[in-house]
């Protein structure tokens, strides 16, 4: 089928995309210096920023977590595609204080390239940055060398708990330490059932059959299973669930966060459903559930299938969570 | 055929490459189908479109490192994965070792091109054999090293070079990927050139083309 | 195309899906009674209680907007059905109280029977409830004779203000008047791409041919052009949005409000480029965009397409949209 | 044949339309799948589910007004558009005449009737020609008053009204829909029977039925 999307240039998508997101969140965010997202009221200077960068495409991801609480500048890239270093060492420069910078990065080849040449040039230039990298995608690689471990939705969390601890004016040390407890504590498992388009050119992203759902979108679904037949959303929480306890090795009476993203057009209604058997099997096992939030915070255009995020929680971290945010995606009070 | 290498020289041989990468780009998205995302064509087209911009905007009477500094940021600035930081940095790094000079002798280049090769090993662990950019980049450099020892002109050390980078890029047709998105598709990979050293390839290709249309 | 979503028995996917919504909302909503929705911290018992009913698998709506500042009970029915009267006039009688009772209700056959039915019942049990009707679809009947134009998303904004002004204690003929004021002053009109399937029986509700949008999905697009080829963002919004100032008559230097309502598989992303043309459209106009909203607050399972709904504001109104509420699907601080 | 209607008679004659219902689902959701959305028989399925629930629920010795009140309100609880509310309106509104009273003569019944179609009435404004319900059950009424008035008994009566509720029904083929959801497709309305009023007429043969079983 051909795509069917309201666009208008293909060239000037991103830009469009952020004028308009800047304007339905005109008393939270606002566009900066080129293409940069930052908060419409900057946090004082005393306290730790946090900066991300991302491929577009991916909305609300993840200039919707600028904002009080969460990030203080994003840089959004193309569709798809890692912003290069130029745009982001700016961000870094107009975002440089002396309590210093936390620059999230999920793991995906082109985000981290860049990364990595922003963090050499701003060591050159003595500016006060450290990097937490996400890489939580169980379907590759493993929890000893995660480097092939993709960075999806778990962001959120440590955005959030880390966001949290900046606000509450941590150094910019502790902020690390929370983003990477958070880090290690979490694992995150992709399920697809329809593949999407890529808005700007139109070509397929990735096809599933009519019949089947694709658990962990790694190319050979290393872990959850992998290609099989669609199942109900009983029996996909559970496949997934267990695949992401074992994988975190959660014992018996922990605590854990659960968060369903879906990435496009898969319904609340079914994530909905999906989180009661999570909470069931949850209860079967012992494992407490602390937390779990449900809604689509990092989309794949209109994909249909979902991600499912698990973590394990102390009380640091569920404070944190709980702490309050506003930002054009999240708002906790 | 030059003795030494001036800026205008190279602005030639930005050209040509530019001129090369324009000639091929469907070969390079093709290529980068097999296992890729299939973009690097129009992701290079994009680069050397910066690189152009870049000449433009260092002025008449650039010199040498402002130059290279300068097409290597721009190249940076593209958005799209891998291509953008690895080619960026190549020229980056070429830049530092070119300060201060205005011509460069056949050693000199290759202490240029050793810098950004330099430069792109920091960004990725990959190796010869490891199917990606590096498989042309590391024996064409090599080769314009072993060309100026031997006493061969920039001219000359930029053909064997080419030749170097066209020989690199052919041995990766039999190799699996183990960096860049094609690592995924494990043994599928093999079969096909990878995107990026046929791209390093065309780029030295240009090279050696533009610095001869000086002759 | 085969169905793929992600439920378990049909028969029992609206209690499985209200189960999971109050688990991932457990610190803002709760099930009472049969399957109903009330708030986890109920209101005071002096203010006035607002209560809707609906169709599920719309989710987040309506149930989505029970909470402080916006609604107090949700009756939700089963899939695309309103819920039957028994349950509805439930609901009533659980949130009665002296302050009264504002009962927002949708133009739609079957909402409309079941609310006319509890009404009856309601005053002839002597409690105080009024009635809200939303009709602002453009795209059938007229604003003379609205007895043909459906409610859509509309009702966001109507629960939004009388929910606010039921929070501030006004009387609940106050809020019937704030809440028609908001209901007379509206326009939106929806535009479609593609189709949705029914959770429970997997029947096709609605198709639209591979090169095309329906704008308007009245059968006969009554307003705003019907069925036509698929048009750019900017064109779209053009399109839209003069049919709704036409309707409501918008004139130059009138404040609006507009809300984008994606429906299922369309973006954020291009719902960002649509709000960016009606701002430029409205420039053009020399009409005010007071506030805007873009995001997914009442769904058609995996509809592609959006509503555009405008409404004209005065400061009041203004201050009731932007006063705070703190719902599953909508927090504003 | 009886000369009055007890609670018991009423039971059969419920049963009775269950059983129409249930045999004729089928047609009844092709038919509203011509301009509604396919859901008729379903719907009227699931209603008679909730009849039958609340027959069995009322008990051993029932009275009539509690039991035609039960039916009325446990068919409401059908989530589900028009169906609910209508019928479950038609049976609530015959409950309040039938107070008091063990057994209808045929006049009684008309009145019992009559109550449920002007309860009906209040929450639609459709009349006869507008291609609903209405079409088959106005007709149905009016001639259970006739067959009274007419010195009538309640099987013979009913007997007619069913005949009268088809034909009614029939009716509706030509027309074109001016309520419900069937009036969208306007004109491509006409051609088939009306759903709801093809339920009615089923429901009256039920009851005509059902009535005889006691014979
Ligand atoms: N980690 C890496 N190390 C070295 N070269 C790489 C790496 N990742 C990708 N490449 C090179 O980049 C090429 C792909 O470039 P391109 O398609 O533009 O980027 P992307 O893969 O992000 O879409 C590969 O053919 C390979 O030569
Ligand atoms: N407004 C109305 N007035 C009278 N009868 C109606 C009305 N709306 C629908 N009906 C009747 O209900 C029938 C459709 O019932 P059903 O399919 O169960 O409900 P829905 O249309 O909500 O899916 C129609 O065939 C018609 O007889
Ligand atoms: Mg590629
Ligand atoms: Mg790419
Ligand atoms: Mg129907
Ligand atoms: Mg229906």
């Amino acid at each position: 089928m051909a795509m069917k999307k309201f666009i208008n240039d293909p060239d000037n998508l991103v830009h469009e995309l952020l004028e308009g997101f800047a304007l339905a969140n005109s008393s939270k965010v606002q566009l900066a210096g080129e293409n940069l997202v930052v908060r419409a009221k900057p946090k004082s200077q005393d306290k730790v920023a946090l900066v991300t960068l991302g491929g577009s495409g991916h909305e609300p991801a993840l200039s919707g977590y600028v904002g009080e609480g969460m990030l203080d500048v994003s840089v959004p890239g193309e569709i798809f595609a890692a912003p290069g270093p130029p745009r982001v060492i700016e961000a870094i420069r107009a975002a440089h204080r002396d309590a210093g910078m936390l620059f999230v990065v999920l793991n995906h080849a082109g985000d981290v390239m860049s990364a990595n040449v922003v963090m050499g040039m701003a060591e050159s230039e003595g500016l006060n940055v450290k990097q937490i990298l996400t890489h939580e995608d169980i379907s590759a690689g493993s929890r000893e060398d995660p480097s092939d471990r993709r960075g999806l939705v778990g962001c959120l969390p440590v955005i959030k708990v880390a966001g949290a601890a900046a606000e509450k004016g941590c150094s910019l040390d502790e902020c690390l330490a929370v983003a990477e407890r958070m880090e290690h504590n979490m694992a995150t498992l992709a399920v697809a059932v329809s593949g999407a388009t890529h808005p700007a050119t139109g070509d397929v992203i990735s096809t599933v059959a009519d019949d089947e759902m694709v658990v962990g979108m790694g190319q050979h679904g290393e872990a959850g299973g992998g290609t099989q037949k669609l199942a109900t959303a009983d029996k996909t929480a559970e496949i997934m669930l267990n695949a992401l306890l074992d994988d975190l090795k959660v014992k018996k009476g922990e605590k854990i966060l659960v968060l369903l993203n879906g990435v496009g057009s898969t319904t609340l209604m079914e994530l909905y459903l999906v989180l009661r058997a999570v909470k069931r099997t949850l209860k079967g096992k012992g494992v407490k559930l602390a937390r779990s939030i449900v809604g689509e915070f990092l989309t794949v255009q209109e994909m249909g299938g979902f991600q499912m995020c698990i973590a394990r929680m102390d009380d640091e971290l569920i404070d944190l969570w709980d702490a309050p945010c506003n930002t054009p995606a999240l708002v906790v009070k | 055929m030059s003795a030494t290498i001036g800026c205008n020289d190279f602005i030639r041989m930005l050209r040509a490459a530019i001129a090369q990468i324009e000639q091929n780009h469907e070969t390079l998205s093709r290529l980068d189908s097999h296992g890729g995302d299939g973009d690097h064509g129009s992701t290079m087209r994009r680069a050397m479109a910066c690189v152009e911009k870049a000449i433009a905007e260092t002025g008449e009477s650039p010199d040498l490192k402002a130059l290279l500094h300068n097409v290597g940021w721009a190249v940076m600035g593209v958005d799209g994965g891998a291509t953008g930081p690895l080619f960026g940095m190549l020229f980056m790094g070429m830049s530092a070792p070119a300060a201060g000079k205005a011509d460069l002798d056949a050693a000199e280049l290759a202490g240029v091109f050793e810098a950004g090769l330099a430069s792109v090993r920091k960004n990725t662990k990959a190796q010869v054999g490891d199917k990606t950019l590096i498989d042309a980049l590391a024996p064409a450099v090599e080769t314009l090293r072993k060309e100026a020892d031997a006493g061969a002109d920039p001219t000359r050390a930029l053909e064997a070079a080419a030749a170097a980078a066209q020989a690199g890029a052919a041995a990766t047709k039999e190799m699996q990927a183990r960096f860049g998105r094609a690592k995924n598709v494990k043994e599928k990979s093999i079969g096909n050139q990878d995107a990026g050293a046929a791209s390093v390839s065309l780029i030295f290709r240009g090279f050696a083309k533009g610095v001869q249309s000086n002759g």
